[in-house]
């Protein structure tokens, strides 16, 4: 419908320009050429300001995640297949399936096309494979030193179509089983691998992925789970503080059965982190009945991305809503969040 | 990781928790002061102290070297970037520490000053070359163990002939805090003093740079037993086993446990460097400790031109202690985290008050962070009895 | 104190650098705080440097000594707490 | 649910630090005392990482948008308020009712703590006024000089809830009317009268508003509305260049019946600007049957935001897609996008 | 707006239009050259050219002050940014020519290159100001208006004694320009000449500032009649009625149509302030005329200092126009936008080839941008017979 | 060429300056190129710059020239096209 533009981009050269920010034909072009030819979307091509989506019958539910990484092509990974991953993630933990995401782009002038055309195409084979569309989306340009390259922010919606489900956090209870589905702290080693003052090799990829997969199979095993969510900022620790705040209750794991890729552990100790601090994008923690752990565990074991699930505690009644964890040597220590950022410890 | 699983096992760990509640003698009490953040973060971090016996008293000692800096060394630093716009280079956990006005680094940072955590000090020393018009300053802190490598970068940067380095010293030496704390009154009249210690935990790796040699003043002079004791649970419980028995024995030794790294005379290379580009400091103020003559180290004349301190003007260092905050008592061993009426309360690991509050070698982190569970006495039996994770 | 841990040198490397394997992490640290490292030897590791030598007999022989103790604990007293 | 931090944040003194994004207290306390406060949404209180939305029946409508403007607060508005009528209208353009909205941040490290807290609040009570709810968001920090201050990416859901309606930019035909509903041009002026190298006083404010309540008006009175959009960026002129590349077809308006403020007018002459290309943010175009352009320039200037709303124009047949205007002269010209960005014009 | 919106009067308008219908006679055409960009403009924007009689015939000159800026001059300003490093501050339009490898100051300044578009000079002193460890170069470019301005920068940066601040100067002259076309064979050569020229829509901001004086030599020495215009659509149908009134009559006369703001000498103060600060440049080369003797300004001996050419090593000024790209002869009357090969195909304002194509004052992008309808020959007419836009 | 609005002077200030209503958008710009300037007087605007006066006499007889170029040429002829 719209037509061709007189020259196409340079994707070997070119840069992004304030123009391409600006709402004139230079900026139309971009969004063709670049982020319609990637996603390839009927809805998203009509070129609207607004997507009209065909949702099936049951609970709609929404989320937002933007994306800020650095840099921006990790092992395993970049932060248009993590855009991705990301919102398809915190739209599953809900036990919805996700259907469709909007992406909000802003870019620094002086990006290269061929590095948008790279982040586009991730996302759109990302998409893809976890069976979302993008559908809509916004392209802003800010002057070089206005931001960092390229942030994306996307929103997903997705729809729980089986009745059943309740899912959330503020429904773990004393005597629930904590599940994860694999192990943890890859993404942020990896990651931090690349940082240009800490530079390491490391056969460590990020774990980016969609669960929506391995949650249609969890759900369908064990409807009865209470509470999912993804440990992405502040690891394990951070998902594990908030669901005890948010249901009230204390959680208490067993250091020993928590999974860590060895190379993430001597990382750590490198860096002097605690790995369950580490984010993560590919992995989740699930929450069921204790009588339901087994099977919850089965179901996970089965799927691809639940290989190496493991039932790493229980919740406790705890007023102060710790959570706590047996150690190597069976001690007991708090798992705490994270405090400040994650800045790694030299002494 | 190997050379560290190994001093992980549950087994030996279990075995060796075992072996000293068989080895402790129901009258006397064994209280260990373990000199280093290090031991304070290894024990909090893998809950060594519920596998000790109650007779057996850990004691953290004033061996982070971020909380023993005083809040004016601090103040000075922050001076550096605000007054005089330098890139001001620094290690990680030195960045959260509030000054006087109850600022840090990271805040200065946040308020556009140009503060930069490195990893390394080579890694100072690459900014200074990749700002070749900016005034790059290495914030050095630590005890003899990072002192080696801050003259690594000034030796190179001096072959690259990097005329807009510098670094601020707080190079600060462990002998001398050790003897200070033993002076110390609270330890000293054996009879009223506050804090009865009856043996050290020796640091690890400051030990592999000055050798085991410098503690036998300690263990022959003030007769207290010393075991030079590496940072692995298995290496904690072996040292708190040797202790137990040198106390059994009246024995006061300097043993080696960390002797896969220690020698008796240490890296003598290292040692040389740091001899050759550093003078010792009359006096220095320390947290906690207070003055401690002969206790740091300052730029020798040779290497003047590489002292931030001769280069900038600074405030002096007569920065006050934070209100209400009582690391200094806390660094000295005669209170605990606990005690201090801020802690968790004003003082978080969010929002720090004291240095001991932000290391996770300080004691007050590493008691927030990993163990204050044991305080919270209310509704908490219960889970304590029923602890047992596995569903 | 400060934070530091064993790391195996893989290669040595010009400017008395060299590649070391901490635990499965690859990285290029200074080694020239220690004399005659070769490869195959392992050094303790803090802030980019090579501190000291680690010297895998005496880290037996501690194990080793563990070991005993233990033993020799059990044999002394039963399981208490 | 979750427990008070044991200090609040300072809101008169405070930065935002990196901590604030990386995962830990830090960062719930955030977005407790400043976003749950500011949006006091139940959903959001809850504290998960998306939303369960409750939707009446009718077609779903999703839209994005990032906004990233400077200065953050202009005449008449700021980026909250802005970020909440942008995503609202675009939702709204599709003749949807908007309910949702979700909020992404991207904070600098560095940025006073009361200018985000301002900003939160002046979203809130943008958000009210359009009977929208704020459900899920998400914040970043990034490093000082990672991005300019703050940016927003607000994405809104909406429902079409009357059958009849089938609105979109492709359905323009010849003959159908033109319609605006005020003065072009008085946001673009009202910002660019901020920006420092150009620093003019006028007495423009920017028309930044929630149009949901003018399209409900519209929908009602007329539901057979072809086409809506806000012309944002690119002004009037991109729209309409937009819409007929949408529809394939040509569009023919007359210079003398926009409606233009005058100090909008002047602030264009000192700039050369041309005014048609200046952004708008509570202005829509609509396209209808001619035969319904009384009735919906009726119901528009009704409305307390289409007091000005005139017919500008109609489509015409036009196989280059043009936009013409007849000139206060009575010649002809091409209204064409803007081309590059808007530079104020000197020369 | 006051003294504009009068001038744009549709009813005046509409008759002046009747009026200049009336006054053309059917055997004669009125060739009329608008020498200024601002008048290009004017017509395109308001459409002018479907109010005049087929007779009457607007042919774009030389004056817009980004076209006639050769590429040369632009890649020394590129390199001054590129190799230099400096903060180029220039005004908008400058920022989308292409140089000589297509590249942009935009495209520059994506790179990473520190270019600045101002408003006013005083904004690049300031720019100067805040930057005192920076070079600050304003490019500045335009006719005898944009003069006074640049040499009111320098005079303020002298008296603030900003010895980071210089200017790129490429001033360049009208009445030099008139005289080159006119002197240009195309023109010159009245039988086989391509360009017939009856008579100059005059300059308007220019004249406020030279005054009317400097036609005179036109009117009389080449028997041109020359009406100076103001820049509203009632001032240029005016002085087109007055331009064929003149032509009818036989007369070649200076008539100031802008009788508001020109006046016979002009701005004196401006004229003195840069006859102070300027020396006539030997030569000068302008896209599409080539080199034209004393047609352009550089600073004098005593303002050598502020000149960015003598303080940069810069690459001489022989950059290669682009190929296929007609600006030249469009320049010189001696085509149209349409004539181009490249026009809306290789060349949109989007990416310009040429600079013609830039500001809205050039001929190819005021064709574009506002005119080119005219051309869309196939399926247009039905629409531009049914034109009334009213539904 | 170049842009330029007719603006009045609605103050001057120092260093040459003056404060100028520019069709409703008001402004402070240099008036060191024109002289005497008096409040109220209005001046041809150009990038910051007051580059001339407008003269408003001129200004309106221009006007009064054009209506009677108009009336006389629709006295001329009969309206064409
Ligand atoms: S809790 Fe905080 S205030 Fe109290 S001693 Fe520790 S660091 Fe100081
Ligand atoms: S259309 Fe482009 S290439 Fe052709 S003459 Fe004009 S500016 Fe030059
Ligand atoms: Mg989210
Ligand atoms: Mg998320
Ligand atoms: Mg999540
Ligand atoms: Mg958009
Ligand atoms: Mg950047
Ligand atoms: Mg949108
Ligand atoms: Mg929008
Ligand atoms: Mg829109
Ligand atoms: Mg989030
Ligand atoms: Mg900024």
């Amino acid at each position: 419908m719209r037509r061709p533009f007189p020259h196409p981009l340079n994707l070997s050269r070119g840069m992004v320009e304030m123009s391409h920010g600006a709402g004139g034909r230079a900026m139309i072009q971009l969004i063709d050429e670049i982020f319609g030819a990637a996603f390839q979307d009927p809805t998203l091509a009509r070129g609207d300001d607004q997507a009209l989506l065909s949702l099936p019958a049951g609970r709609v539910v929404m989320t937002t995640d933007g994306y800020v990484i650095t840099p921006r092509v990790f092992p395993g990974g970049d932060i248009g297949s993590l855009a991705v991953h990301g919102t398809v993630n915190d739209v599953a933990m809900s036990g919805a399936v996700p259907l469709y995401l909007s992406a909000g782009f802003i870019l620094e002038e002086g990006l290269p096309l061929a590095d948008l055309d790279a982040i586009a195409r991730s996302m759109a084979a990302a998409a893809r494979a976890a069976g979302v569309s993008v559908v809509t989306g916004d392209t802003k340009v800010v002057e070089r030193g206005g931001c960092d390259g390229v942030f994306i922010t996307t929103t997903g919606v997705g729809v729980i179509t089986d009745d059943r489900l309740d899912i959330a956090g503020d429904r773990a209870r004393p005597g629930d089983a904590i599940l994860v589905s694999g192990t943890l702290g890859d993404h942020g080693v990896a990651v931090m691998s690349q940082r240009e003052n800490l530079a390491f090799e490391t056969p460590i990829l990020s774990d980016s992925a969609a669960l929506n997969g391995l949650v249609a199979d969890m759900v369908a095993a064990v409807p009865g789970i209470r509470a999912m969510r993804d440990p992405t900022r502040g690891g394990l620790a951070a998902t594990l503080n908030e669901l005890a705040h948010q249901s009230g209750v204390g959680m208490a794991i067993r250091e020993a059965d928590v999974p860590l890729k060895p190379a993430v552990r001597g990382a750590c100790e490198l860096l002097g982190l605690d790995p369950l601090t580490v984010p993560n994008e590919g992995k989740l923690v699930a929450i069921c009945p204790p009588e339901h752990a087994d099977a919850l565990l089965r179901a996970m074991r089965s799927h691809p991305l639940g290989q190496e699930a493991a039932v790493i505690g229980r919740v406790v009644e705890n007023a102060e809503h710790f959570v706590q964890m047996e150690t190597l040597l069976g001690g007991r220590r708090i798992v705490d969040w994270l405090a400040g950022e994650q800045l790694p410890r030299i002494c | 990781m190997k050379y560290v699983d190994e001093y992980r096992d549950a087994a030996l760990g279990r075995g060796l928790a075992r072996a000293i509640v068989a080895a402790v003698r129901p009258e006397t009490r064994y209280n260990l002061m373990e000199f280093c953040g290090g031991h304070t973060h290894a024990i909090a971090r893998h809950g060594l102290e519920d596998l000790l016996p109650g007779s057996v008293r850990l004691i953290h000692g004033p061996g982070c070297p971020v909380c023993v800096l005083p809040v004016g060394r601090l103040d000075m630093a922050i001076a550096l970037v605000r007054e005089h716009g330098v890139i001001l280079c620094t290690y990680g956990d030195m960045m959260r520490v509030p000054g006087s006005g109850g600022t840090s680094l990271l805040q200065v940072k946040a308020e556009g000053g140009d503060v930069r955590m490195v990893y390394s000090t080579l890694d100072a020393v690459a900014v200074a070359q990749a700002h070749p018009d900016r005034a790059v300053v290495f914030f050095a802190i630590g005890f003899e163990t990072t002192t080696p490598p801050t003259a690594m970068a000034v030796t190179r940067a001096e072959a690259l002939d990097l005329r807009n380095f510098s670094v601020f010293c707080n190079h600060v030496l462990t002998p001398a805090a050790i003897q200070s704390l033993l002076d110390s009154p609270d330890v000293r009249d054996l009879d009223g003093g506050s804090v009865p210690l009856d043996g050290f935990i020796g640091p690890a790796h400051v030990s592999t740079v000055i050798g085991a040699r410098p503690y036998a003043f300690f263990a022959e002079e003030y007769r207290k037993p010393v075991v030079i004791t590496g940072f692995e649970p298995l290496d904690v419980l072996q040292a708190v086993l040797m202790l137990v028995r040198q106390i059994n024995d009246g024995r006061a030794e300097v043993e080696v446990q960390y002797a896969r790294a220690v020698t008796r005379r240490g890296n003598e290379k290292a040692q040389a460097l740091v001899a050759g580009m550093f003078d010792l400091r009359k006096v220095f103020a320390w947290r906690g400790l207070g003055p401690v003559p002969y206790s740091a180290l300052t730029f020798n004349t040779r290497y003047a031109t590489w002292d931030a301190e001769r280069r900038f003007a600074l405030p002096d260092a007569a920065g006050r202690d934070p209100r209400g905050c009582d690391c200094g008592a806390i660094l000295r061993g005669v209170k605990e985290p606990r005690d201090c009426r801020l802690f968790g309360t004003a003082c978080t690991p969010e929002k720090p008050v004291g240095a001991c509050m932000v290391s996770s070698e300080g004691a007050c982190a590493a008691y927030w962070t990993h163990g204050r569970f044991r305080d919270a006495r209310h509704g908490e039996d219960r889970q304590c009895a029923d602890h047992s994770p596995t569903p | 104190m400060c934070l530091a841990v064993p790391a195996k040198v893989l290669a040595l490397l010009p400017d008395a650098m060299a590649r070391v394997d901490a635990g499965g992490v690859i990285k290029d640290v200074s080694v020239a705080l220690v004399e005659d490292l070769a490869p195959g030897d392992y050094v303790i590791l803090h802030v980019g440097y090579a501190l000291s030598r680690l010297d895998p007999e005496e880290a037996d022989r501690t194990l080793a000594l563990i070991a005993e103790m233990v033993t020799a604990g059990a044999a002394e007293t039963p399981v208490v707490s």
